[in-house]
């Protein structure tokens, strides 16, 4: 059984729009049978904090594509993207690419 | 590509003189902007003010595309073009005004959208690319030009009150496509004319893009070659983000491309580079 | 300051769209901003970008002082004059490229030196300055002037490839004496002419300038309050630090002002505000 | 007997121009009798890392007016400026304000 976490959860490029608005989430995690990692974290983010359309947001069990993850500031493609498992304290950023001019 | 340049005239020195002073820059790198050639893609929100200030630092080439016309609109951010040039191409209507500031400067005004069929001779043409674009087919089409053509691609956009900016395909760093290797579903992509945008918001990036081509035409490097820069304006943020690198998979850059040739990217992407008048999105 | 707007017209409204689309700013602060009244302190390197992005906005009255006349080497940072402007007053060249952009906005050129026989009345007529100026007396005058006639200060500066924000007088804030109670020795100060610049520097921080005072004059409220902006060009560096409060020992903010009216600054400094042939020096 | 210290020394603004045109300096502090402070520092400074013109960075025994001082990005007034302890690890700034615009 792994400890509970909070980590920091942020969306923007428009993601947060979404979210009511909220750009900034402090989040706890409550301890379960195996430990976090981002799939995890899409499902309770789907589950908890996502207002309105999840297809803008997931797909499949992933983020869908023009939605870069940053997990401490570091591409998730770094550190093992869904299979990454969180540490207390992470902060977890979800960008939605901007293409305007 | 232009030849190399010698020497600067009595006239130059003058102009450059602040800059020239510069142990970093001075007269080697000046002389190496004067013999540098950039295609600035979209001459709108980032593209005034970006080709603006490459126009006054004295690179030696500026090719300058949109196939677009000025409108009252535009005009909240898109300060090269005035209120008497409404009707008029973008491209030409800035080459016009960037003569006004320094006419030493080459203008090649290319009034039309870039298209597949011509940019990959287009890019080839110039040593340095800025993707001032505002639609998603137009940034594919750019990046696999560039990697298909070996040139580096400085790359902004902006949204609302947020910026973004990265160099492309500079190096060992990733491109476009390493990083966003599908597109995004057409209905989560969001314009100026939908979200709305903040005039000097584009004004911020486009002069930290014209930063970032000339210290990669001047042989300074680029600061932002796998790595993100994200700017928040609301906060007064910035935060920079480091990227993946290069990956061997990529579709275009990568070990085993499978884009070699140009492609048909509203096509893939599902969206026009030029419709103005898409529906309403959400993101 | 300027009569409250009641509404804008057809042709604001399709102007501004793109702005009035930002639930943040919105139809309530255009307005606000078609009411606000800005002092330009200086149409060189920032004042030029700044000035751009403030009429584009929409700002109801724009003041640009300048004494100065525009020079070639000036135009590869400052992009509101062009070729043709040579000889010309700064101000008046700066209001008449301006006046393409936007001629809804009211520009006032004032083509001569800021001085303290005059500045306190100046600046009570706008309700935020911005210090675009060039040298050490000049940024004392214009923070006394301020925090006399009780307006707030978005202060940039520039140099080599180097830049600075912050903003003064706001709230709790402090202001420029309170962070600097001496004025540097002469010897230490450098300015563009001796140290160099790169252009887009200026322009970068002219930008960010513009946003801070954008966001002061619709309400938003300012970002760097009390906190200083560092920018690193050549490394693509920004950097936020926390300055002090306002000071309670402070001449001329403090609890017991000693300074009640404007003085002599360019003794206060030891040094010259327009004084173009100082000898070069090391910093 | 304080321990050695290893704090990180950085100029700008014009300020590295008098230390070579060198920007970060990492420096290990002796240990010494007292604690370290940023008047002991500067002390310091003037003998080991300044190049030329003292006077252009050192004014008596504190910085010379225009330059301003920062502790881990906090202006050295809000932390006792030449009395403040120096911490291992600790960043301090020293930023010479521009005029140009
Ligand atoms: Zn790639
Ligand atoms: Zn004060």
């Amino acid at each position: 059984m792994a400890a509970p976490l909070c980590v920091e959860v942020e969306f923007g490029g428009g993601a947060e729009l979404l979210f009511d608005g909220v750009k900034k989430h402090q989040v706890t995690l409550s301890g379960q049978e195996g430990p976090w990692d981002i799939r995890n974290l899409l499902v309770w983010i789907k589950k908890n904090l996502l207002k309105e359309r999840p297809e803008l947001f997931i797909q499949g069990d992933s983020v869908r594509p023009g939605i870069l993850v940053l997990i401490n500031d570091s591409d998730w493609e770094l550190l093992g993207e869904l299979d990454y498992q969180l540490q207390d304290q992470d902060s977890i950023l979800f960008i939605s690419t901007l293409h305007g001019g | 590509p232009l030849p190399p340049k010698a020497a600067l005239s009595r006239g130059e020195i003058l102009r450059y003189s602040r800059q020239l002073l510069l142990p970093e820059l001075g007269m080697r790198g000046q002389l190496r902007l004067a013999a540098a050639s950039v295609l600035v893609v979209g001459c709108g929100g980032l593209g005034c003010p970006l080709a603006q200030y490459l126009a006054a630092a004295g690179v030696g080439r500026l090719g300058l595309v949109d196939h677009d016309v000025v409108e009252t609109s535009n005009l909240a951010r898109q300060v090269l073009h005035g209120e008497e040039r409404a009707g008029c191409a973008k491209a030409l209507s800035a080459a016009a005004s960037l003569r006004r500031l320094n006419s030493e400067v080459e203008y090649v005004p290319y009034a039309q959208a870039l298209c597949p069929a011509t940019a990959l001779e287009l890019v080839r043409r110039y040593d340095v690319v800025a993707d001032c674009s505002d639609n998603v087919p137009t940034r594919y089409l750019v990046n696999d030009a560039c990697v298909l053509a070996g040139r580096p691609l400085v790359s902004a956009s902006a949204l609302r009150f947020e910026g973004h900016l990265t160099v492309y395909h500079y190096g060992d760093g990733p491109c476009y496509r390493c990083i966003f290797p599908s597109p995004p579903p057409a209905e989560t992509v969001t314009n100026c004319s939908d979200g709305g945008v903040l005039g000097v918001v584009p004004g911020v990036l486009g002069c930290l893009q014209a930063l970032e081509v000339l210290k990669i035409a001047t042989g300074l490097g680029p600061s932002y070659s796998g790595s993100l820069l994200l700017f928040d304006a609301l906060g007064g943020h910035f935060r920079r983000v480091q990227l993946r690198g290069r990956r061997p998979d990529c579709a275009v850059c990568g070990q085993r491309p499978t884009v070699t040739d140009l492609l048909d990217y509203e096509a893939f992407c599902g969206s026009s580079a030029t419709d103005k008048c898409r529906p309403v999105r959400l993101l």
